[in-house]
């Protein structure tokens, strides 16, 4: 474990009186760098032209077309597993319809040896990341809590308990900083999340250590029912960042140039020893929570039709189609790119999983205790003399 | 619901919509709030309506915070309110632990009962929905052994609507588990005569009269229990069914009535049976019954896991087949 | 119940656009507003000089020299408790010194309808608000877990568990405004209590319900052994409360005029329906945690030493002196007073208590259960037999 | 620490700060933080100089918040390190059950065994210190009750020793509950022995050999199980003595052979009894040595009701006198 790595956390306690001095005159310096631009930055605006903007270049545009293509994948995905779910063959689906640029930007703005800390809705993310998408179905399917390995392409597992990833991802960033590992980690949570104590303790413990970790809130306007309003009455989600001591940042979350921008930004920041970063991305939830939620009766049909032409697909067609570097033919290439996946899916979820009892107790401890291999026993005795 | 000449048919959770809806008419002092109660009427339309009707001040939304919710309860019942508050899954209650524990169950005893809190925390509890991790867990222990907590769990929809009225209306804080498996149960209900009702706190009943042993089931098991005597009926045998529907207080003599009198008992639940409120009954009852005994009090609960998926859950759960093996175990040769 | 009180919580969900525009226009208001002044409030200073503030007028001098009295009973109080400990009468005592401004303070700026939520510290404060000294006391004599009734005097409980209490100070006030009466609450904690998730949730809930509540943060630079900077890396704590959407101040916590004057503004706002505040007094811990502890493990005694000159009692004295309200023949009264207070707590303390074991099974519920009438007798049967 | 030809006088503390001490020299991966456990060493001195020895980077404080202590925890062992954290009382542990049931315990699972969680939630546990409210909890059943845990708790010197280090070393996350009545007591243990010595996770011991009854203790209730037995030996009564000392993985073989063989048991614990370890312990003896039980299996815990004031604990704890009754209705003039 290297010592050498990022300032050392315990320099000698100062004079408290000169504290209270200096964090006086430090104040307004630190108000301007911790607080979010007076708007979501947004680099590309709803009817895809080019906003200016001094301290975000846009990104050029091969980048752009790239994860252009991811954006139709992940809208493709998002269909499919809708889809799926009608036809029994998943239980349920959060979908990210209308924030795929968002989940795009996620896996974009990391390396290989970053990790990612994603939720449920953030299937299109850990899809975009590398991940499988059969083994990112299990949780979702039913045979498993968890489908794929969290180490092959770091990507911890989608968490349920709302903003509990969080804390994860400030412990595998504190770990990294005391190995000397060149990691940044993006902590994914919803508007809602932001509430929970858990969000408090994770970016309070990630500003005090000095972690490389990179917030990435997607405020979608709604955690199931209640609306941002209910949520918080701060001036945005992003200035909660000020009061942990990190500097904290909106983006139109609509907007994947604007995204890549301002999440490479934090973790090029974080990568270099600068410390934290709260990102909150103004996006929204097209669809119900899930296909067991019924949004209609908690919002307006308007207020859905409105965000239409705010579609994170549109804008960046347009925009990329207007420098004629999204052809009809790519088009077309990225259509089959996305029908490749969905085959994909629905192959690997048409497909009868067996699920083996014995599973129930193989993975509880890394040793079977003696009351589980009775209980094992027990269980195999009983299916034994049911299939007799 | 659908009105008969002799009652009305109502689902195990429009029961309970009934108990919070007649409560909140009956008292001005009780409020509804917790996360989706209000104008979505909860996840599963437990407070369906009590906003509309009783307005956004008496059932209402809070920021997605369990331990901001509890303790925020225990705050408004010092005040003179009867919140009844829901946690969505009985997982999500845990980041409120600290509350329940250090201060819903302790605030009275801790001011010689100057300060009582008469609160309800509602949870929609256990398996055998389907549900994804998190969903579906049987919390019961952590509660039951909780000093200061009153934890009842009805298993019919009369004691859905019963138990939940007399909670509300009750002096001390309760945890009411509410089975999510039955909740789209439905029966048919008199329900003037359930609103001039008997109380149930307290007290446990004989839900099926038997005379060869005593099933002891609470809450989501208990209709596997009646399922299991059912079955044990047909093959000669005569299961007695109790229905515990109050774990804190404990009703020690119905329990031990049945159990003297059959000289056997298999205490079924689904939670995870070590250290559980299973392992409580069973130990209780041979304590007090040991010579009425025929054979040791066994039990049939959940394996020693977590939770499973739901394409396991099936082989998680106590079934009739595993009741109806256990109660085979039970020394039948020597009685 | 009355629905009159307050603003509407659910006017009709606006256009979301209309938010994300709105929301950037109003920001800069906002900031401004919301965040606390570039230094700690002083009126007066250490050597007893007044400061002028523009926000904040100078209480005037009869109220400070009642307020001078109270601080002086206060340290008196601390003195007395220590001393108690040492003679075995307490068995532990955290104590205030050096916060005795924060105190009387908290105590002052409440009306009789208004309720104080104190932690393990605030003794002094819940004195200060008239709860009796030996009820007060009980706790740490280990005879019951709380002496007095918190509807007496409106002062709940001394919360050990960190922060928690401030979530009921919150329901207290909910329950106030749903109940339309005109009450304003205090909800007291310590710097390292900020660190809670309970804290977060409280705050959030007090502004988002607008609530009449008082956040009062004694930042006394320590939670035990551990200094502010490994707590928090914020400009400030009062910084965390645009993060709510509530103003933050922070106050010179050793300058009782100070302390006043910024309290009194917030619980009058909160009073006039102007929602919750998060006032940070910036003070210091003077002696140890607690008696068990060794400041001198983590602390040295020149950081300790050079907070004496700021001691909130000589600034007071100096500043009433120079006005000649603060006369020896005052002095003497107020030295007497606290003797009195100080006379009282020997006596009561010295007092032999009798505890009845029966307490243990009569508050657990409000009727015993058939388990707990059981337990209750078998203890009266062992009890009986010993005695016999 | 003094040393004598045989061996070295420690205290119980001092034993475990050893442990911690060894581990951390033996492994890198070794981190120890918690509140207040770096320049201070802990409230109770159990951490004592391991930020001198292995640096800020090794051993250090964090915010106060225990919901961030274990779920940063959980996330530095997902990335290779070996956690230990110290929660500083065991009712303060409670802000952190979400992360402990919803994650510490079901993370390995979850991933069918992907993510493995070597590390410690170490507490300091129950009550017999004079403590106010919140510093006595007798916590272990929540734990017991979650599977995925592994739970421990030492009652001597030696165990503080080589249980600490076996749980550090330990695949999967152990709950490691410090009686903190007993941090004081000393013996004289040989370190070298015991750095050799043998495991005891998943295993119990025999602490005093006897043949009339069983006392089944563990953690804090041992040494007065001990006791108890003493005064039992000079008034002609046999008893055996077993020291649990794993709760989960629990030594039913250890346990149950002592019971068949003396054919009488008595559990002892502090904390409340219903829905308890102890109710856990005295379902599966009568369930396992039914025939060999000549009584029921009885009980001695904690009074249901919360943890009471310094001056009332006397009257709350288990204590020789209520274990010599309760020995004494084992209904011993059928024996
Ligand atoms: C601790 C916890 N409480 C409650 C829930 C139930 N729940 C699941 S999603 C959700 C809403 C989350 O909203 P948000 O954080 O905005 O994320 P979104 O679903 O909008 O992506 C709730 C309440 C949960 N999963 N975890
Ligand atoms: C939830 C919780 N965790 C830990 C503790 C143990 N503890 C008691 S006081 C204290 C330090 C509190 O510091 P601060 O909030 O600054 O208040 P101060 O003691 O300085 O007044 C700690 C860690 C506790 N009481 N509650
Ligand atoms: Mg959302
Ligand atoms: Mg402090």
């Amino acid at each position: 474990m290297t010592t050498s790595t990022g300032k050392p956390r315990r320099d000698p306690v100062g004079h408290p009186l000169d504290h209270m001095a200096q964090t006086a005159a430090a104040q307004d310096g630190a108000e301007s760098f911790m607080l979010p631009q007076a708007a979501p930055v947004q680099l590309v605006d709803p009817d895809g032209r080019h906003v200016h903007n001094d301290m975000y270049p846009l990104p050029d545009g091969q980048t752009l077309l790239a994860e252009y293509r991811q954006l139709v994948i992940g809208r493709r995905v998002n269909e499919q597993a809708n889809a799926l779910v009608r036809q029994g063959r998943l239980a349920v689906y959060p979908s990210s319809h209308g924030q795929e640029a968002c989940q795009v930007a996620a896996a974009a703005c990391l390396q290989g040896q970053d990790w990612m800390f994603p939720t449920y809705r953030d299937t299109v993310a850990v899809m975009a990341r590398g991940v499988d998408p059969i083994q990112t179905l299990t949780l979702l399917r039913g045979d498993w809590h968890s489908g794929y390995d969290p180490y092959e392409h770091k990507v911890s597992i989608q968490a349920t308990p709302l903003a509990t990833q969080l804390l994860h991802a400030v412990g595998v960033a504190h770990a990294a900083k005391l190995k000397g590992e060149d990691t940044v980690v993006l902590a994914m949570c919803g508007d809602g999340a932001t509430s929970e104590g858990d969000f408090h303790e994770a970016l309070n413990f990630a500003a005090v250590f000095h972690l490389p970790v990179v917030f990435f809130v997607q405020n979608n306007q709604y955690a199931i029912s209640v609306p941002l309003k209910h949520q918080s009455v701060a001036p945005s989600l992003a200035h909660k960042a000020i009061g942990y001591g990190m500097p904290g940042e909106r983006v139109d979350g609509n907007d994947l140039a604007a995204l890549l921008g301002v999440l490479l930004k934090g973790v090029d920041r974080a990568r270099a020893g600068g410390g934290p970063v709260l990102v909150e991305a103004f996006t929204y939830r097209m669809q119900s929570h899930t296909n067991a939620d019924d949004a209609t009766r908690y919002r307006t049909d308007e207020e859905v039709q409105a965000w239409l032409p705010r579609d994170p697909i549109i804008r960046l067609r347009s925009y990329l189609t207007g420098l004629h570097l999204l052809t009809e033919q790519k088009e077309e290439e990225f259509a089959r790119d996305a029908e490749t996946v969905a085959a994909r899916m629905r192959d690997g979820l048409n497909a009868e999983v067996q699920v083996d009892p014995e599973d129930l107790f193989r993975f509880v401890y890394t040793e079977k205790t003696a009351q589980l291999r009775e209980q094992a026993a027990k269980l195999r005795e009983e299916l034994s003399r049911e299939t007799v | 619901m659908t009105a008969t000449a002799t009652g009305t048919t109502l689902t195990f959770a429009k029961a309970l919509n009934t108990a919070l809806a007649d409560e909140m008419a009956a008292d001005q002092t009780v409020v509804v709030f917790g996360e989706d109660v209000g104008p979505l009427g909860g996840v599963f339309r437990v407070t369906d309506g009590l906003t509309a009707r009783f307005g956004e001040e008496r059932c209402f939304d809070t920021p997605l915070a369990e331990s901001g919710i509890m303790g925020m309860a225990v705050g408004m019942a010092m005040n003179g309110l009867r919140p009844v508050v829901e946690m969505q899954f009985d997982a999500f209650a845990y980041p409120a632990f600290e509350q329940v524990v250090s201060h819903v169950a302790k605030m009275p005893n801790r001011t010689r009962g100057k300060v009582k809190l008469p609160l309800v925390i509602r949870i929609p509890y256990a398996g055998g929905i389907g549900g994804v991790e998190h969903h579906c867990d049987s919390s019961e222990s952590y509660y039951a052994h909780t000093p200061g907590l009153t934890v009842v769990s009805p298993a019919t929809v009369p004691d859905a609507y019963t138990l939940l009225r007399e909670a509300i209306r009750h002096p001390d804080p309760v945890v009411f588990l509410e089975p999510k498996k039955l909740y789209w149960s439905t029966e048919e209900v008199d329900l003037e005569a359930l609103r001039a009702g008997a109380a149930g706190i307290g007290r446990a009943v004989v839900a099926r009269p038997g005379a060869d042993a005593t099933l002891i089931a609470y809450g989501p098991a208990v209709p596997t229990a009646l399922r299991a005597a059912e079955a044990a009926a047909a093959e000669g045998r005569s299961l007695e069914v109790i229905d515990v529907r109050s774990i804190v207080p404990f009703d020690d003599e119905t329990v031990c009535a049945s159990v003297r009198r059959t000289g056997r008992a298999v205490v079924i639940a689904e939670a995870p049976g070590f250290a559980s409120v299973a392992s409580e009954i069973a130990a209780r009852v041979q304590e007090r019954c040991f010579h009425s005994l025929a054979a040791p009090v066994l039990r049939v609960t959940g394996f020693d896991i977590p939770y499973p998926a739901p394409k396991l859950e099936q082989y998680y759960l106590p079934s009739v087949d595993r009741i109806l093996d256990t109660v085979d175990e039970l020394q039948w040769e020597e009685a």
